[in-house]
């Protein structure tokens, strides 16, 4: 039997496929299509200090192979995900899950990571430094290293569990980005978010989206972020976390010959439901095609 | 809900650009008329949202207008050929409510353009209740009209409004109803606004671009007195009194 | 009639329609499928002071919906583009074309550009500053504002030609690059070169291109471009020739009212030869539907 | 060079991973054997070139190994499927030469593996000049030989090896043949150097990652004697005394 077991700061996943986050909320709407307990963690859906509706619609627009979303970190704040979301999702899922946090300020990202350390079930708390979809904040953190730095440093600092940050792909040099985040106590790093994309309706000859531009991911981003894990993972010391446009078996051990140790898959859930099962099914399957034994020695093979 | 493998039984031009098609596939999980199908097209990435229409055992029945690369697609399709649909999705029209609601008078039913083929699934399932409704079919022009001998077959009254006169009473749909009970209705969001200016209570199905169409992204969230909704999920239809314009 | 023409700095171009530097050569191959003056311009191959074999093989990778290439700049150098190939180019294109030209130094930009500006066919001299297959030099110019107006002030030094600098998608904030050039005396932008991909052959458990990175093109960048071409065009008050996956009459539109003043058709040539003498026949079939009679009235009209 | 639709006429497996097809078209335009076809696969960006192994006016046949997703979906393709493709592309063999530098041997051909397609339409045209080849057609084992009847048929002399000795002669091509003369070879690169290696003279075709397939984008340039050539247009054939290792 192949072995795609992955550890990840001390947590072992019995798959490395984990559902982004915003593309798979607190798990609910999936265990309508199959038991979610294969999967290999969860990242839930971005948590802010206050309840948040996000952006007017429209907000999604379709792209040649991805799509542009402007949710705009929709969710019903730190107090309602503590008390209401988590719960449900404890009842559903078993495994540690990955809270993903995000804030306008320093203190707001503090503010949610401390109360996602109190919460048993999260194995690890990712840090969202790089949304598209917000105006002021958001992806300006995300895109100096100075300042992604210090949301690491202030995450760290009220949190004992394992710290991922978030790196946004819009930017000009991520390794550095990466670095700093390293430097200042990252225990991983997640990436790529979404790419600042925009579509206009040349019916209408207006911006599809409401907001004009928003985060464009899906299967037309891959080669970026396979690039980029890749580039991150040759600079750092610290596991990560692959993403974007991961839509197969084909694709996961794409990503982690890049150098990922685990990977999300976000838009392809959206399209079809059942991405993340076919793709744990599909693995091992893969795996044994291409004689490999253990998942984790492929990590970062591609030289 | 779930995805599944439709063949494709007939799909037929009802005028030069709106295509009725009929699927033969699993219908068992439908539960309500006003919910929808998302719809996978070879080559593109969204799947396409489409309201169902009328249903039986093992038959669907679409109604879609062309106008843009998906439904154009879809135009082309041809019998026997297999579509990839997830479905049913949404909550669809509360039938209990409409029955509570239309005590006094027959409930109304007003479809706008393509808002009109959920509205066909609807007035057979109040037939079937034997709480028969009126119809307000709304269009522009006399060319524009489509599945109003569809309507008449089933033995509900209907009436056909055009904007431009060319055809039934001239006007919008509003025009026809002078003071509409309970209402259950479903178009373009500037009708959708009219009727709910006039009527005493009722339904309102509503669009939004969806990425997912089954909760799982938020994309396509509304605001309503009751907090953020999905469109797809408490969605499509809203109770009059929730809905903020 | 619909009427297709455009504005380029005193140049006027039947049709925006332009092929993209390095996926048309000097026109020839292409004389075979269509008569290439319908064209509204070439910006032919990039042309480098030395004579370059450009990088080792395999150059090439399929994405989803595009292509990764590491060609590196393969060219005859400066003085075999102006004594042999231009003069060849004059015989089966009779229209003004764009010089794109590279370098490794500052001084090697003006000594192409110097030349460039001596030839009659020349309407436009396209800098480019954002090639991502050449180590070093190359890209580098185009990540900076300070940089990248170093090499636009040498340019407009020597040549009274009008000058557009090409700029690289591969940075935080391409704006400020945009309007450095401007400040720097550019007549005009070209924009998006390609974007850093990476594709791994998870058999070989290696990089497919040689040199492990390239640029990536094609459908699935289109988003991008367009949102980089919209916040220039908004940012800037110079012409904008936009590119970036365009592959339709459809996308042509799209690109000019994001901002776009004409437009350049790269990878879709590649994949189908007959690509932009389709889009021409195509554009004014679909701006009647629109009902736009002047192509000019779109540009930037998206707000 | 152009593009056009082709109709596929069959398409058979000649062994579990290789496939034969046949396709209807117009082949007016191909000069000579070692041409290759691009061929656009539904779905994938880039086309995929393929050696074009026989022709005669309105059918073309291709043998394609099946590697990754291109050649998969080739090989699920049914006839009366149209494909899109382009071509005939590259230089192909210059059969003068052939014939004038195998005044005093016979011709040579080799292939190995996916490279024998084309050695069958080139023994073929040979054939038509009265140049009768030699022919050696190289495999690992026994179950992966195909095509040897084929040649046969022909009339020309095959020789069949395998490095595990499973059929034919055990070993390389080139334990097949003493003192090659005049090589005309296809296959993979260390087959293609042992026999550059050995031959006296001829001619090589190579392979390379395109984009285009038509000489518009440099993405296939290999460096030769005579500076850079694209594989796609002054190739695949290139000249033994040209080829840079
Ligand atoms: C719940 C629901 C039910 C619907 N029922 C019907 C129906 O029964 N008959 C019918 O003709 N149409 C219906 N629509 C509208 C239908 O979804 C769009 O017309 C269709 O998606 C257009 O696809 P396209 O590829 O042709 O257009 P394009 O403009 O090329 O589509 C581009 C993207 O925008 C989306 N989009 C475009 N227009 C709409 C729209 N009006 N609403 C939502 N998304 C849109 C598409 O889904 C796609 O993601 C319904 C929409 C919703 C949300
Ligand atoms: C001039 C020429 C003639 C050829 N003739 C034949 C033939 O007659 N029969 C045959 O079976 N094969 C032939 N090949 C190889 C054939 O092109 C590849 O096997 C095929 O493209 C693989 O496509 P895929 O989608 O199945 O593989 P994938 O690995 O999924 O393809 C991914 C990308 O890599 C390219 N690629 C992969 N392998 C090769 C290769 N060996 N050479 C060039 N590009 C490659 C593909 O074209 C595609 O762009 C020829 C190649 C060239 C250049
Ligand atoms: C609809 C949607 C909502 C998203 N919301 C979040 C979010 O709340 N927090 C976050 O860190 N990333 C969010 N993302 C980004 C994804 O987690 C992921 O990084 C990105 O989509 C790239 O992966 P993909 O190409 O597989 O979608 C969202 C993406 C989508 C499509
Ligand atoms: C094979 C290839 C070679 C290229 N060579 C050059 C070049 O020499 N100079 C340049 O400025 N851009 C070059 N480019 C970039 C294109 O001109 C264009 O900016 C980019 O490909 C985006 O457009 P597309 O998506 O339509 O291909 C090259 C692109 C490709 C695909
Ligand atoms: S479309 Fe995804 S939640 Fe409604
Ligand atoms: S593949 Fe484009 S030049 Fe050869």
């Amino acid at each position: 039997m192949v072995d795609t077991r992955v550890r990840l700061s001390g947590l072992t996943l019995e798959n490395p496929v984990i559902p982004a986050s915003g593309t798979f909320g607190y798990g609910k709407e999936y265990t309508e299509f199959y038991d979610i307990n294969i999967l290999g963690s969860i990242s839930f859906k971005g948590t802010t200090a206050d309840p948040r509706f996000g952006n007017p619609q429209p907000r999604i627009a379709e792209c040649s192979q991805g799509m542009i979303n402007s949710v705009g970190l929709q969710n019903p704040g730190l107090e309602a995900v503590i008390n209401k979301e988590l719960p449900e999702l404890a009842k559903i899922y078993k495994k540690p899950v990955i809270a993903n946090v995000s804030g306008f300020s320093i203190e707001e990202y503090a503010k949610c990571a401390e109360a996602m350390d109190r919460q048993q079930q999260v194995g690890i708390i990712e840090v969202n430094v790089s949304c598209p979809n917000v105006h002021d904040g958001g992806m300006a953190f995300g895109v100096l290293p100075e300042s992604a730095a210090e949301v690491t440093k202030a995450v760290k600092a009220v949190t004992k569990k394992p710290v991922y940050i978030k790196l946004s792909p819009n930017v000009t040099d991520i390794v550095s980005i990466a670095r700093a985040c390293e430097e200042a106590g990252a225990d991983g790093l997640s990436l790529i978010n979404t790419l600042l994309g925009m579509r206009i309706d040349i019916k209408r000859r207006q911006p599809v989206i409401a907001n004009k531009m928003g985060g464009f991911s899906g299967p037309a981003i891959f080669p970026i972020a396979v690039r980029m894990v890749y580039q991150v993972a040759k600079a750092v010391n610290i596991p990560v976390i692959g993403m974007g446009g991961v839509s197969s078996a084909r694709d996961v051990v794409e990503m982690m010959m890049a150098g990922a140790t685990a990977v999300q898959v976000g838009a392809a859930n959206l399209v079809n439901p059942y991405a993340c099962k076919e793709i744990i099914e599909e693995l091992p399957l893969l795996l044994e095609e291409l004689g490999i034994d253990r998942l984790e020695d492929i990590i970062g093979i591609a030289e | 809900m779930k995805t599944s493998i439709y063949k494709i039984q007939s799909n037929r031009a009802l005028r030069s650009d709106i295509y009725e098609m009929k699927l033969k596939g699993d219908t068992s999980s439908i539960k309500a008329p006003g919910q929808f199908v998302n719809i996978k097209i070879e080559g593109l990435y969204l799947r396409r949202p489409i309201s169902i229409c009328d249903w039986d055992q093992n038959q669907l029945t679409i109604i879609y207008k062309v106008v843009g690369e998906g439904t154009e697609r879809m135009a082309r399709m041809a019998p026997g050929q297999e579509l990839d649909i997830l479905g049913p999705l949404g909550n669809g029209y509360d039938l209990d409510k409409i029955e509570a609601g239309a005590k006094e008078k027959r409930p109304l039913l007003i479809g706008g353009g393509v808002g009109i083929p959920p509205m066909y699934g609807l007035a057979k399932a109040l037939l079937d209740r034997k709480v028969p409704p009126e119809v307000i079919l709304g269009f522009n022009k006399s060319e524009e009209i489509f599945y109003e001998k569809e309507f008449k077959d089933l033995g509900v009254d209907v009436k056909v409004t055009t904007a431009n006169g060319s055809y039934g009473i001239e006007g919008f749909v509003t025009d026809a109803t002078k003071n509409p009970g309970y209402v259950c209705a479903c178009g373009p969001e500037p009708m959708l606004k009219a009727v709910w200016d006039k009527a005493e209570n009722g339904q309102f199905s509503f669009e939004a671009r969806m990425a997912c169409g089954f909760g799982g992204c938020m994309g396509c969230s509304c605001q309503t007195k009751y907090g953020a909704k999905r469109i797809c999920k408490e969605g499509p239809v809203l109770e009059k009194e929730e809905i903020l314009w």
